[in-house]
């Protein structure tokens, strides 16, 4: 049996890889998925503590998570494709109109 | 036997059953050149959730869906305050949607929801529902914020929210499990440290407080995860600003008050030197950026940063009084932003080309009323005297006061003063200079007159006589 | 056995996480968003969570992703730059802060190593979520509906095409 | 009927009338409506002054009336009602604001009859007596907090009022305006301050609940000192004093009759008023009592010297004003209550009568308002003339004018307190009587420097405007008796007053005030009559005599020293020990001080905070990363703090 620590440790990896991505691409699609990579170690999280504490109740919150994010790649793809009409390209870099 | 006990929903469900209609009914009554068939749906619908949330007024607490759901004097204060804010930003939008020429069908489902959403946070007392319920008030936003997508500003305000407040909700996202996998639950009364069983490991457990914060520090705009606020503010249709500036925030604001005042409250002496700083930040920031703003929108939303901070001024007062101080707080924020906002949208003009403060350069000529009526919200905002503005702060500097933070109460009386300078250029634009360019003088349609006419009285009433709503209130903090 | 696949599991996971992020083609990066998610649904049958595991392939990898590529095709985007934190401070400065976040959750998950020993053995089937998501989480499952409703409207009112008049209704959906 | 309980009902009224009705009444209907207004509060203020006469006759110490209006907040331990508190010190300052305030309404329908925003300003008119009844007659700190913001927006308003006009060439009247407003709230500020401090250590606002506690229970006195000297800024705020009196002289932007009303005679009495309202306070904390009263001799002697330099009319009755504030918190500051409140009713008098005086010349000039271009006035403006020279006799403090005796009273506390203010307030009484005489001197006689085509059109003032002069005149002269020194007669306003501060009595060291011996209070009153005709006979001899030569004025811009060098070799003396000295620190004053406070304390904390504001507006730089930068900074922050207290 492997240890659940490090299952913890790789999804706190993982979200981590994801804030970087946030942070450093410059392609809003390549930042949503960033913020998947995030959602995703979060129901790592889920998972092992669920396996932890012999509560389904994460695995449920993990399915919540998993409609949201699909709620929110629906929405926000076609906010980025909208953005993409207007503008002919997603470059973050080049987004800053409103701004003091 | 779990309590299934529906009627608690009973304005959500309301709600939804109107937006339901409109999404259904609309095109076909379109066609047959039945307009206004979805505004009066929508009108509807606000009005009905209002009245069932007025008939909870002093129901004793109740809670269903086996605990899930919790229906105090909190969540109907919220109800009603929602149901009002929809009602009003309705009235605002629906001017704005003829002058622009903008499809009204989704926009008036997407407000329906974004409201429904606000109404399941504020009732929610466990955190999932309360997650679920942020996201059906943030994708509503998302796309309400960006609703002209052929504007360049407009669509960026959308995607500059949508990814921001998509990163924040991961964030909250990883508190929520955090929190579940420390504690094993996700009460909002059990949350907390040194209630019930001890956390598997109490660094997570702190550090997923700590996300969770963090996750609605976004939402209520609390420095430093304020940033997206001002520009977002800017860029999205001014009624969807005033829906963002009043709504968004309260119902933030609500869960952070469970939060600090129920499952967290023993451990206050954890979070209090973080909240004192944020609150502080927050006053401070918003107030300084405000009075470099020469755009009313900006303005006004770093103004409604600095309020934001006051409002944490009230949770760092805790107890009975500073929650009662803060709700009333809220009420008065929300109404005197509601009347501000809908002032902003009705001189914007087609395609939103005055939002410069010196666009309000001899408005009292142009139109009296209007100046009249923004100079009392602006009053209200800076708190002078007979307006519900003061009596707010006036409220959460003394129990804040009460509890001990002389320092925070110094500051934020030194932000107050700061703040009076910005909101003071305004007026004296409007009354003090001539007119900057060729103005169209602005017609007021009479909805918007009411809510204007409704709004004021309000900002005075509760200036004038705050007694009945702050007992209300009193009994409501002691509550729940 | 298991230990092995966890760490291989893992493995691929971080790699191809880090691919993503690092990839200046969006559909390498998506592509490997894919991969992190078979490596994360690995882990999850080594727990025993297959229902999830399942829909952690056919949701994410499946439907989300896909929708990814779909996007990333119709825009027909080129190949942006790779993060130029090399020459921006503002940048080094952004990986500073998230290598310093990503030690921070080290040194809180290592401060006090969750006790790992007990073993509940869980099962994560369907039926059993099912009834949860049913009884328990009625109210959160219930209001999702709304928020997929919301997603649905949202997602026609940002990517419909050009009306030729603005008030044209919904139903050319 | 009893009008009193109904007070603020009529400028209520009457501002709602002008507000809907103004434009179509026409300058006398708006103006009569606004005056009528105030006329029947004047009406209730003279009833409810003879029930608390009758009730102080009685002499049971409960000589007040109170009048429950409204419940306004009641919540947990806290309440403030809106309750108007008619007991003789506010029955006193009510009887000046709506006297004083229907004769000044009265004199703006004349003044008023040219200005096509009439309606809008018999509203603020009507607004601002609203504001100041409810000052006045709050009983407690919360509703005289309201009316205190409610007077100063009004000023702000009424300073503004002529907007898009110039004040000097590099202010906008607006600006003035604005300049009031923000210096006051950084009294605002203090005085805030010291309400959340007293309510949180006596619970309460209530005055007498206040006062009782603080009697019996004084909290520390680190406590007690901070609300004395809280409330104080808020006084120097309100009532122009050191430090924050720079607004004051600005605010003579706005219409004469404003100035009168708000900037002489009512509104910056206001501190006063508090102050004496808190003498409670005051009296448990000495040493704030001393600071209240070397800050007010130090503004009066400090203001008095700028004032001898100033050649806008208005603007050295504005620093006449300042000085004359001055002398009630020296009053104050000498325990000298009383002497301090019956020194605000004869300056609102006097210093009411000299603005409508310089009202009428500025009006009869056509709007001009240097004292260099007018002479020789008396001719044209006789009735002007008489009245603004009574009014000068009345400031000067030569005997038997009401300033004489308001003026002693305040000078005898401060000699039995501490000499050294009472020389302070001698050499201001000297000062006033020189920059008084020197003004009436420019303006009225000699000859006329006016300008040909306004001499053209200079004529007396109508009655509307000269009728108040007279009754303002007459009250300058016997204003005074009701406040006889005791070797003259009987004290009548103390007397009145005497229960309001019965509770000094139970404070140690503040027993009934030792009266000075009869020959030390006629040599007082002789060195004050002497320092005033001192004073006169500076100014005849030194501007009268020489005033109409040539070049005076361009002498004097290099001080007065060698304009006197050839001419008297006493005065030569005089000059190099006082004049010079004083006219360098006026200049200096005027100059450096008052500039460089304005640039200091508004533009620099302005501009301060406008840099912070700057500074973080470059991180609002519209970048998406940049925010979220941000953000997971501010988390990683907290994370960290977890660390460390875990760990």
């Amino acid at each position: 049996m492997f240890d659940y620590n490090h299952a913890l440790i790789l999804a706190f990896m993982l979200f981590t890889l994801g804030t970087a991505g946030v942070l450093l691409r410059r392609s809003a699609l390549v930042v949503f998925m960033s913020i998947e990579l995030m959602l995703n170690a979060v129901n790592l999280v889920l998972v092992v503590f669920s396996r932890l504490r012999g509560d389904l109740d994460g695995q449920v919150i993990c399915f919540f998570i998993m409609a949201v994010a699909a709620a929110e790649a629906a929405v926000g793809l076609a906010i980025i494709i909208a953005f993409f009409k207007r503008k002919k390209h997603v470059d973050l870099d080049r987004a800053s109109l409103l701004r003091s | 036997m779990t309590n299934w006990n529906v009627s608690l929903l009973a304005p959500e469900i309301v709600l939804s059953v109107c937006a339901l209609l409109i999404m259904l009914l609309d095109p076909p009554l379109r066609r047959k050149r039945l307009a206004g068939f979805s505004e009066s749906v929508a009108l509807v619908g606000f009005l009905g959730a209002l009245f069932l949330g007025l008939m909870r007024i002093g129901l004793p607490v109740d809670s269903s869906f086996g605990g899930f759901l919790i229906a105090d004097a909190l969540s109907t204060y919220l109800h009603i305050l929602f149901a009002v804010i929809g009602l009003s930003v309705l009235i605002m939008s629906i001017p704005w949607l003829r002058r622009d020429g903008v499809r009204q069908t989704e926009f008036l489902v997407l407000l329906i929801f974004a409201v429904i959403g606000m109404m399941i946070m504020s009732c929610s007392a466990e955190m999932v529902t309360m997650f679920i319920g942020l996201e059906l008030l943030s994708l509503p936003l998302y796309v309400l914020a960006g609703y002209l997508r052929n504007r360049e500003r407009t669509i960026e305000a959308s995607l500059k929210y949508f990814l921001l407040g998509a990163f924040a909700s991961a964030l909250l996202l990883m508190g929520i499990a955090l929190q579940w996998g420390t504690y094993g639950t996700l009460h909002l009364s059990s949350v907390a440290p040194g209630s019930g069983a001890a956390p598997l490991s109490l660094p997570l457990a702190a550090a997923g407080f700590w996300l969770v914060v963090v996750g609605l520090g976004f939402k209520v705009s609390a420095v430093p995860f304020h940033f997206w606020t001002a520009d977002v503010y800017e860029g999205s249709p001014t009624p969807v600003t005033a829906l963002m500036s009043t709504g968004t925030k309260a119902a933030a604001m609500a869960v952070l008050l469970r939060l600090m005042s129920a499952g967290f409250a023993p451990a206050a002496i954890e979070w209090m030197p973080v909240l004192w700083w944020l609150a502080v930040l927050t006053m401070s920031v918003g107030n300084l950026m405000a009075l470099v703003q020469a755009n009313i929108k900006r303005m006004l939303a770093f103004s409604g940063i600095a309020h934001a901070g006051y409002l944490l001024l009230a949770i760092c007062a805790g107890g009975t009084a500073g929650n009662a101080a803060l709700l009333f707080y809220l009420a008065g924020y929300t109404v005197m932003n509601l009347g501000a906002f809908a002032i902003v949208g009705l001189l914007e003009g087609k395609g939103e080309r005055f939002q410069s403060i010196y666009d309000y350069s001899g408005l009292a000529k142009r139109n009296p009323w209007l100046a009249a009526m923004m100079t009392i919200f602006l009053l209200s905002l800076a708190g002078i005297p007979a307006t519900v503005g003061f009596m707010g702060k006036f409220f959460i500097f003394t129990e804040t006061l009460k509890a001990g933070h002389i320092g925070l109460v110094v500051i934020a009386l030194l932000n107050s003063l700061v703040s009076v300078y910005y909101y003071l250029r305004v007026i004296y634009l409007m009354y003090m200079k001539d007119e900057w360019g060729e103005k169209p003088v602005c017609r007021v349609p009479a909805s918007v007159g009411i809510l204007l006419a409704f709004t004021t009285l309000v900002t005075l009433w509760l200036g004038v006589a705050p007694n009945r709503l702050l007992d209300a209130l009193m009994a409501a903090a002691r509550i729940f | 056995m298991e230990t092995v696949l966890f760490y291989l599991f893992a493995a691929l996971t971080l790699a191809s996480g880090l691919m993503v992020i690092t990839r200046r083609n969006p559909v390498a990066s998506a592509l490997y968003l894919v991969l992190c998610f078979f490596g994360l649904a690995g882990i999850y049958v080594l727990m025993d969570a297959y229902f999830l595991a399942a829909i952690q392939i056919a949701v994410y990898a499946g439907a989300i992703m896909v929708l990814f590529l779909f996007v990333i095709m119709l825009l027909r985007l080129e190949p942006t730059e790779l993060p130029s934190f090399m020459n921006s401070w503002s940048k080094r400065l952004y990986v500073a802060v998230t290598l310093v976040l990503g030690g921070v959750f080290l040194g809180l998950d290592l401060m006090r190593t969750v006790n790992t020993g007990a073993d509940s053995a869980l099962t994560g089937e369907a039926g059993a979520i099912a009834d949860r998501l049913f009884n328990r989480y009625l109210l959160p499952f219930e209001v999702t509906a709304l928020l997929l409703l919301v997603a649905i409207v949202g997602a026609v009112v940002m990517a419909r095409r050009e009306s030729p008049k603005p008030t044209a209704s919904m139903e050319e959906v | 009927m009893d009008l009193y309980p109904l007070i603020l009902a009529f400028p209520l009224i009457g501002l709602l009338i002008n507000a809907v009705l103004g434009r179509r009444l026409g300058v006398r209907g708006s103006g009569a409506v606004a005056s009528v207004a105030v006329l029947l509060s004047f009406v209730g203020a003279i009833q409810a002054f003879i029930k608390v006469r009758h009730l102080v006759a009685l002499g049971d110490g409960e000589a007040r009336l109170v009048v429950r209006l409204w419940e306004w907040i009641h919540v947990g331990g806290f309440s403030a009602d809106l309750s108007l508190l008619f007991d003789p010190l506010s029955v006193v300052m009510i009887l000046v604001v709506t006297g004083v305030g229907f004769l000044i309404h009265v004199y703006s329908i004349g003044y008023m009859s040219h200005d096509r925003d009439y309606a809008r300003f018999f509203v603020y008119l009507n607004l601002f007596m609203l504001a100041m009844l409810l000052l006045v007659l709050g009983d407690n700190y919360l509703v005289l907090f309201v009316g205190w913001e409610g007077v100063g927006l009004c000023s702000y308003l009424l300073i503004g009022f002529w907007y898009d006009r110039m004040f000097t060439t590099k202010m906008s009247n607006a600006a003035a305006g604005k300049k009031a407003f923000i210096v006051n709230r950084v009294g605002d500020f203090g005085f805030l301050l010291a309400l959340f401090l007293i309510f949180t250590n006596f619970h309460s606002l209530n005055f007498d609940t206040v006062f009782a506690a603080a009697a019996h229970h004084p909290a520390a006195t680190g406590v007690m000192t901070a609300i004395g000297l809280l409330l104080l800024l808020g006084a120097t705020g309100k009532s122009a004093q050191l430090p924050l009196f720079v607004w004051l002289p600005d605010a003579m932007a706005g219409p004469t009759p404003v100035s009168a009303l708000i900037h002489a005679a009512t509104m910056v009495t206001a501190g006063v008023y508090m102050v004496a309202r808190s003498h409670i306070l005051y009296a448990l904390t000495p040493d704030v009592l001393t600071v209240v009263a070397w800050v007010g001799g130090l503004t009066a002697i400090f203001a008095a010297t700028i004032a001898c330099t100033q050649n806008d009319i208005k603007k050295v009755l504005a620093y006449s004003t300042v000085s004359q504030l001055g002398y009630m918190f020296l009053g104050l500051g000498c325990a000298a209550f009383g002497g301090g409140v019956f020194h605000v009713v004869t300056h609102a008098f006097f210093k009411a009568l000299l603005f409508l005086g310089a009202g009428s010349v500025i009006h009869a000039m056509s709007d001009e308002q240097d004292i260099r271009r007018m002479g020789g006035l008396r001719h044209k403006l006789p009735l002007t003339f008489a009245t603004f020279l009574i009014a000068t006799l009345a400031i000067a403090g030569l005997p038997g004018f009401s300033g004489f005796f308001s003026k002693d009273e305040i000078l005898a506390a401060a000699f039995s307190r501490q000499p050294a203010l009472w020389g302070l307030g001698v050499v201001t009484a000297g000062l006033t009587s020189f920059y008084m005489f020197r003004l009436m001197f420019l303006t009225f006689f000699g000859k006329s420097r006016v300008e040909p085509e306004r001499a053209a059109k200079l004529k007396e003032s109508p009655p509307v405007m000269t009728v108040p002069l007279l009754i303002l005149a007459l009250l300058s002269i016997v204003g005074g008796l009701i406040g006889l020194p005791p070797v003259l007669g009987r004290h009548l306003l103390g007397g009145f007053l005497a229960p309001v501060f019965e509770g000094l009595h139970h404070i140690e060291g503040f027993g009934h005030a030792e009266h000075l011996s009869a020959s030390k209070e006629w040599l007082l009153m002789g060195i004050s009559t002497v320092a005033a005709l001192g004073g006169f006979l500076l100014a005849w001899t030194r501007v009268h005599k020489v005033g109409d030569k040539e070049g005076l004025f361009a002498k004097s811009r290099n001080g007065f020293y060698r304009l006197l060098e050839d001419k008297y070799r006493v005065d030569e003396v005089y000059d190099l020990l006082i004049v010079r000295p004083l006219s360098k620190l006026a200049r200096f004053c005027w100059r450096v001080v008052d500039e460089l406070v304005i640039d200091l304390a508004v533009n620099f904390s302005g501009l301060g905070v406008r840099l912070g504001g700057e500074l973080m507006r470059l991180f609002q730089n519209g970048r998406i990363q940049s925010y979220a930068f941000f953000m997971v900074l501010g988390l990683v922050m907290l994370l960290i703090r977890v660390l460390v207290q875990q760990g």
